[in-house]
């Protein structure tokens, strides 16, 4: 059985912006497993939104991380039951000032065909968006701030 | 018992937490609401242990009682 | 208008696997895209499946370059009419001979919202299998060989 | 005129092209058959000028004619 479908809780937390580079590393480690022959990957980037005139220039994220970790730790258990040909699930999540143009949330699922990898990562984005206690302030160009809120 | 306050709300409160000695959800929505300037007109859910609870529940005062603006995540 | 709108004819083949820093780099491109919200990233890898007790250890991969261009060429104007939201589109398939393990083709979309770079990303995806003229040669373990088709 | 050959049928016919004097995609169906040995057999497409085409059509001998086996893309 592999690491992932151990359903241990894993921190998804990251201190800071996700690195372009730690997506290929993370690309790089599924190198070794030869049953792999899909990956899907989703990236969330902070989008400088004009707000009444003024620009996000940065998310600052917090979360409820203990809550958020068992939310997680569900979505993760049903998403290898729904999708069992999954291999791998990886989720990361920035916490911090993110600025404009960073990346702040990654997705990534690898499995033998590309239906099973792309339908948990489309699933997996959605429930972490719905179900996981995270905040973000939006810091606009003037120093204000608004309180982010998914739809 | 100790509410832990996220976001918006720990904003409005000047505080990531608050003592409150509630006994149901109810009671400590009022207050909750008392004690923080602005959060009636706010959206907010109530998490028991992790868990978000729709309705009024009976506290002990033994749970883990988290205040939660809407998430952001992603 | 973008680089990816003006729909000229762009070359998506590359000699040999992609490598997993390719994708980094294509990703780090978009920091200054302050627009962007959501990429998609669809990563194929030659999968070592077995066929009657052998291994697949490499596909080397052969194409009807000019016509398969032509094709991408529609397919990328197409999707770029579909999801007007989408603000680039990049396609590379690998020719060549590609070892179990590594990666053959990239589908990279972005967007403002994950919507539209998730279904962009599958509807391409699969308008390359279907429609392009890339041929795959399976190399077995004991160096015999059988021609790869999609289903 | 010059006839493309792709994957598994350049490897039947041991070339990557053909000269095939054909007036019509039938009759060029025909003498592929006739000079590939296990062609008929075979799942392929014809493709005129990079475009796939169905039933049978007429060829003047300027057309780019390629002979596609399934695609294996991805």
């Amino acid at each position: 059985m592999s690491e992932a479908k151990k359903h241990k809780v894993k921190d998804i937390f990251v201190e800071g912006a996700i690195d372009p580079t730690f997506v290929s590393e993370s690309i790089a480690k599924h190198a070794t497993r030869m049953d792999i022959g899909a990956h899907e990957i989703f990236l969330g980037q902070v989008r400088a939104d004009a707000i009444e005139g003024r620009a996000v220039v940065a998310i600052e994220y917090t979360a409820y991380r203990e809550m958020a970790l068992e939310r997680m730790t569900d979505i993760r258990e049903e998403a290898f039951t729904r999708w069992p040909e999954m291999t791998c699930l990886h989720v990361h999540h920035s916490l911090g000032s993110i600025a404009a143009g960073q990346l702040c949330f990654m997705v990534f699922a690898s499995a033998a065909h590309r239906k099973q990898a792309r339908e948990a990562v489309a699933w997996v984005v959605d429930s972490v968006k719905e179900q996981l206690p995270i905040f973000g302030k939006e810091i606009l160009s003037d120093n204000d701030h608004v309180w982010k809120r998914n739809a | 018992m100790k509410v832990l306050l996220f976001g918006l709300i720990a904003e409005k409160a000047g505080s990531d937490h608050m003592e409150i000695p509630a006994t149901s959800t109810a009671d400590l929505d009022r207050q909750l609401q008392d004690r923080i300037r602005g959060l009636k007109g706010l959206s907010y859910s109530i998490a028991i242990d992790r868990t978000i609870v729709h309705g009024d529940r009976a506290l002990s005062g033994s749970e883990e009682i988290a205040v939660l603006p809407p998430f952001a995540g992603g």
